[in-house]
């Protein structure tokens, strides 16, 4: 039993069976999040098809630079944590600390982001649901104009997905704290690091259902 | 391994000791105290409907106590009965050990999902006792369910707390039965129980988050407007049916699934006979968990989906009638040259083989496009899928209880009174369903509080109505006396053999009358499948009772 | 021990993907802003679908690992698909068949009372 | 008008009902034989095979490759022919004659209402025998059901969105059409009749009934009454239903949930009718649609806050 590691649970015959268990656990629990997530792309296919004129014309309200710059703030924040795999495999801790606090930076870059489009579009009377009512002209777009049948259904999709979306990257945030002071502590070596692992995994299928969310909701 | 202080019951006490188990046996009676409770909850308030329904006119309910009572009835037999109880009871007390292993993959998690089950029926409850009635219906369709009162919110909130439960119940059994099986115990030596409990894990997994999707998205619909299923603000309230249904049918696969793989153990065990088709049955639940998120569209033949997919919806349809055929061919095959033991539960696997062939030829019926324009929303509808859902899934469960019943209490029940019980409610639940096809197939539309009106052209209602609700009693009745010789049998049944269907699984050959706190002293070496009871009977045979 | 033996990707490798992310990020970008008429849409799905693929293989290791956890996330997409089909089948399709032509207000054709 | 029929279905009365009819005897004839041959099997197993004593050992059975294959060879056969059946009925029931009888349908909570080509307008459904007629229809609020037991149709009635249902009655008969999806409260009172007649009675029934503007307010007022779905909910002769009786309402105190009361005059009629809610008399809830203060005009509210008065 290693010193580090966490003792092996009484039902499993060794760490190699405990392991694999986890990790197919998390597989399992991965599926049943993309399953959720399906049902909002369904919504996006099924309007967007019946309306797509109005969902072009509505996208241009959403800002693609900023949901570029947060693509490319999630797809970093995916590369330190497959980095700090590579080397809690290595057992090189400190390391470890310093990509997953570059996560957690990347992760906070993310919301904050959001937080100013969120806000931006609030400020304006785009809300979801009954609440839209866009008025005002920024960036030489006249947002009233923007009134019309069928964009409030783009936009509580947009709202209702990177919300959602959003709840994950705070939910994967609170995780990579609770990693990081265990890492810190010394909790993970080569031969148990299951926890780090299995956050890694939630949180690149955060990123890869932003990989979707991106040119859906900002491009085309 | 007779009688000792380290069976599962006796190595720790007290409340807490429960409360904070992880041990999946003492789980699985958490679920069974839990569904029992709703499941007599559910049970009054379908006596209630029923003597509502046998007299025309307003009986004992007006129109909004109705309406909400059937709701009720509905939401807590379909949410909080009928899906967890196989898996949450039996699965959990039954599939470690049948497949040697010491405990679930995530015990832990295990116990979670208790608890979430727990607090999505307490916010159920809640709503319903102190926010306001809910009388949607259990399918909660928009926009009649986004305009209802906010006890909607907390019911939709339920179901989806409750669902979670669902998903880590089914995610643990199918990493269970991947990662932790004995040494021996290959796929094709897993019991079938374990194979069909395997098989709903699967839907599970997949469709439970989309009702959370579902649910989510109703309840902003109601909360703020979105506008996706409401058609006042541009929304499809068909879509919903969709959303809904891509989880509730496959649901209906996590309700028939788990009893059918209890039928193949009880068809094996009681006619001490290899299963057979043991590989056509097993695989063939895996088939019907698949196809079963295919088929979901089948609801919707008149509710104004596209001819086409209507089509396409009825075609794949039918292609779930072929495995679940095999199914129940095989079934009977095995006690051909048996050796068939007529005991409480082989009566209970037997029933289901009557029941359930009447639910599956019926559900044929309304599979056929043209037929199911005139039954759909009906009492045929009605009987369907109660002979499929209660005839089926229950009857299964019952039949399961007794069958693991001295594994569980380590105590006999009354034979006697079991088979008396099982007759009742065979009786009940003919008398009360069977009259439904006819009422329905003559047109007497689902959900109505009163037909009155309908009796100058459609005299017969009254009297099938009636028929239907003095069945409901018998079956009451029966559905009670067994209540009341479990309860004896808990307290003053004789002690159980630790093998006393000479079964040759490893619950029974390999655990003592009651299993120990981790199931076995050592783990056990498989060399043999589930069945082979002339290989088991030299080393495991028949004991005798003491 | 046995979690000491897993597969290890070198940082190269790591690297190398991440590189093409940004480039695929960068390539999706641009041919958005290009109007390929009915191309766009299924060229940013095939885009980010590459991307996806590249994060799952590579950065959650599925290259190197089980195949059974393959199978669960393949199977996990082909559920969210045939959600999406049979969805769009409704409503892509509705009114192909059936009572959408006018009827008539005349009451005057009278075929069936001729029979 | 008693819908004999069998035990099984009401007497067919529409073209395609025959069709559908012997579909369903023939899926019902196949399952019986079936459930019969696999019910035989079973008892009989159960019984020739009974456990005769403690040491009873099961014969070795060798499993058959070819009954395995025909049981699932012989059910695929015949799923495929009420398929294909299925879908050649279903065909017929989804699509209209070029020549149908269109006919407007609006369904609300809990009424229904039809309206016909010339401007007629009716609670009851009128049509002529031996016509296809094809049904229009469409929702005020919830999702109801058109379903005619007797002619075998039936499709949901959605708001904001046509459906379709069409059908040729084959007898002059008068028949029930029920809502068959759930749509609140009163969903079991959601009956009408439809009255198929001869050609000759249908087109004088159009012509009595076709609105020439020469009726009393109070007239108008009880035609708004019917049509509108005051009735399901508002009884003229004291009964209570979901809402207030309107016998003797105008000129009565009336008490609300609130605490407060007013007199019933014609200021309170209007406002009861175009904003239900504000003022709910206690022993009722607020389940009156709001959609009335759109839907009728004004002179409308006016006929009709006469007809109530003349309830007395």
């Amino acid at each position: 039993m290693s010193s580090t590691g966490t003792t092996l649970k009484h039902y499993f015959v060794n760490h190699e069976q405990q392991f694999d268990a986890a990790k197919l656990g998390m597989w399992l629990f991965l599926v049943t999040e993309i399953l959720l997530f399906s049902g909002m792309f369904v919504a996006y296919a099924v309007y967007r098809s019946w309306h797509p004129e109005v969902f072009a014309q509505a996208s241009e309200l959403l800002d693609w630079r900023l949901g570029a710059l947060n693509t490319v703030v999630l797809l970093a924040s995916s590369f330190t944590v497959a980095l700090s795999i590579h080397f809690v495999q290595k057992g090189e801790n400190d390391k470890v600390v310093v990509l997953l606090l570059m996560t957690l930076l990347c992760a906070a870059i993310f919301m904050v982001v959001k937080y100013f489009e969120y806000s931006g579009k609030f400020a304006h009377g785009v809300f979801p649901g009954a609440g839209f009512e866009p008025q005002g002209i920024i960036d030489g777009k006249d947002y009233s104009k923007y009134d019309i049948p069928f964009a409030p259904q783009f936009f509580s999709i947009y709202f209702v997905m990177t919300g959602i979306h959003g709840v994950h990257v705070l939910v994967g945030m609170g995780v990579f704290v609770w990693l990081v002071t265990r890492v810190a502590r010394g909790h993970f070596s080569p031969q148990w690091y299951t926890p780090v692992e299995l956050t890694g995994l939630y949180w690149h299928l955060v990123d890869i259902i932003w990989i979707f969310l991106f040119p859906l909701l900002y491009l085309i | 391994m007779s009688e000792g202080s380290h069976n599962y019951l006796s190595a720790r006490k007290g409340l807490w000791s429960w409360l904070a188990t992880t041990d999946h046996k003492r789980i699985g009676i958490l679920y069974a105290m839990a569904c029992g409770t709703f499941f007599l909850l559910g049970g009054i308030l379908a006596t209630f409907v029923r003597t509502e329904l046998g007299t025309p006119g307003e009986t004992i309910l007006d129109q909004d106590g109705y309406n909400q009572i059937f709701t009720l009835h509905g939401v807590v037999m379909v949410f909080l009965v009928i899906i967890p109880a196989i898996p949450g009871i039996l699965g959990n007390f039954v599939l470690p050990i049948q497949i040697g292993a010491k405990d679930v993959a995530f015990p832990r998690l295990n116990l979670a999902s208790w608890y979430l089950f727990i607090a999505g029926a307490l916010m159920a409850v809640f709503g319903w006792l102190f926010v306001g009635n809910v009388d949607t219906g259990w399918t909660f369709y928009t926009p009649y369910s986004s305009g209802a009162s906010n006890a909607v919110l907390w019911l939709t909130s339920a179901v989806f707390v409750a669902g979670f439960a669902s998903i880590f119940t089914g995610l643990n059994f199918i990493v269970t039965v991947h990662k932790m099986r004995a040494p021996g115990m290959t796929w094709n030596r897993l019991p079938l129980f374990v194979w069909a409990i395997y098989a709903t894990g699967i839907v599970q997994v997949l469709a439970t988050p989309v009702i959370g999707i579902t649910m989510v998205l109703l309840f902003l619909e109601k909360l703020m407007q979105i506008g996706i299923f409401d058609p006042a603000l541009g929304g499809d309230p068909v879509l919903f049916q969709h959303f809904f249904w891509f989880y509730s049918h496959p649901a209906v696969y996590i309700m028939i699934l788990p009893a059918m793989g209890i039928i193949s153990d009880l068809m094996g065990t009681f006619s001490r006979q290899q299963v057979s088709g043991y590989t056509f049955i097993a695989l063939s639940s895996v088939a019907i968990a698949f196809l079963g998120f295919l088929v979901w569209g089948h609801h919707m033949f008149v509710a104004g989906q596209s001819a086409l997919s209507s089509i396409i919806f009825s075609m794949l349809t039918f292609l779930i009638g072929i495995p679940t055929g095999i199914k129940v061919f095989n079934w009977v095959a095995t006690m051909y040259k048996g050796s068939v033991w007529l005991r409480t539960p082989m009566i209970y696997a037997l029933m289901f083989l009557f029941l359930f062939s009447i639910g599956g030829l019926t559900g044929i019926m309304v599979g056929v496009l043209a037929v199911d324009v005139h039954l759909h929303d009906t009492y045929f509808v009605v009987a369907h899928f109660h002979y499929v859902m209660m005839g089926g899934a229950l009857i299964g469960l019952i039949g399961g209880l007794h069958y693991w019943w001295p594994k569980i209490t380590g105590r006999m029940y009354n034979e006697t009174a079991g088979v008396i019980a099982a007759i009742l409610v065979f009786i009940g639940f003919n008398v009360t369903f069977f009259p439904q096809f006819f009422l329905g197939s003559r047109g007497m539309p689902r959900r109505y509080h009163d037909y009155t009106e309908l009796l100058p052209n459609f005299p017969e209602f009254a009297p099938l109505n009636l028929v239907s609700t003095i069945g409901s009693y018998i079956l009451a009745v029966g559905l009670l006396m067994i209540l009341v010789y479990a309860l004896y049998s808990l307290f003053k049944g004789p002690k159980a053999p630790a093998n006393p269907w000479g079964a040759c699984t490893l619950e029974w050959t390999h655990t003592g009358r009651l299993p120990d706190e981790h199931n076995f002293h050592e783990t056990p070496l498989v060399t043999r499948g589930p069945y082979d009871f002339r290989l088991a009977d030299d080393v495991f045979g028949p004991k005798e009772e003491d | 021990m046995a979690q000491g033996q897993h597969h290890i990707i070198p940082i190269r490798m790591l690297a190398i993907v991440f590189g093409l992310l940004l480039f695929l990020t960068l390539a999706t970008v641009i041919t958005a802003q290009i109007d390929l008429g009915l191309v766009n849409v299924p060229l940013a799905l095939a885009i980010a679908g590459s991307k996806a693929i590249l994060v799952a293989l590579v950065f959650m290791a599925l290259k190197y690992d089980n195949k059974v956890n393959l199978l669960v996330l393949v199977l996990g997409v082909v559920f969210a698909v045939v959600f999406l089909a049979l969805t769009l089948a409704d409503t892509e399709l509705r009114g192909t068949i059936g009572i959408t032509e006018p009827g008539t207000t005349e009451l005057t054709v009278e075929p069936a009372e001729s029979e | 008008m008693n819908e004999q029929g069998s035990i099984w279905l009401p007497e067919p009365a529409s073209t395609v009902a025959g069709d559908v009819d012997s579909l369903f005897y023939f899926i019902l004839v196949t399952s019986v034989i079936i459930f019969v041959g696999v019910m035989g099997a079973m008892v009989t197993f159960a019984w020739r095979y009974r456990r005769r004593s403690e040491n009873d050992r099961p014969q070795p059975v060798r499993e058959s490759k070819l009954v395995e294959a025909s049981w699932i060879a012989i059910p695929s056969i015949l799923v495929a022919v009420v398929f294909v059946w299925g879908f050649r009925v279903f065909l017929e029931l989804g699509i209209a004659p070029p020549n149908s009888y269109e006919i407007n349908v609006t369904a609300r909570k809990w009424s229904w209402s039809f309206s016909y080509p010339n401007g007629a307008v009716s609670t009851d459904l009128h049509v002529p025998v031996n016509r296809p007629v094809k049904l229009r229809m469409i929702s005020d609020d919830v999702i109801h059901s058109f379903f005619v037991p007797a002619f075998r149709v039936k499709a949901d009635v959605l708001q904001g969105r046509y459906s379709y249902v069409w059908f040729e009655a084959t007898r002059a008969d008068t028949f029930n059409i029920v809502c068959a999806e759930y749509c609140g409260t009163a969903h079991s009172d959601m009956y009408a009749n439809v009255v198929v007649q001869s050609q000759d009675d249908f087109e004088g029934w159009l012509v009595e009934n076709m609105d020439d503007g020469s009726l009393t307010p109070a007239r108008r007022g009880e035609r708004s009454y019917e049509l509108e779905g005051c009735w399901p909910c508002h009884s003229l002769d004291g009964t209570t239903l979901a809402g207030p009786t309107f016998l003797g309402l105008a000129g009565r105190t009336r008490n609300f949930t609130d605490g407060t009361s007013a007199v019933a005059d014609d200021n309170y009629l209007r406002m009861s009718i175009v904003n239900p809610a504000q003022q709910v008399v206690e022993g009722f809830l607020p389940v009156m649609p709001q959609q009335y203060a759109l839907d009728l005009s004004t002179e409308e509210i006016d006929a009709l806050v006469e007809f109530i008065k003349e309830q007395q």
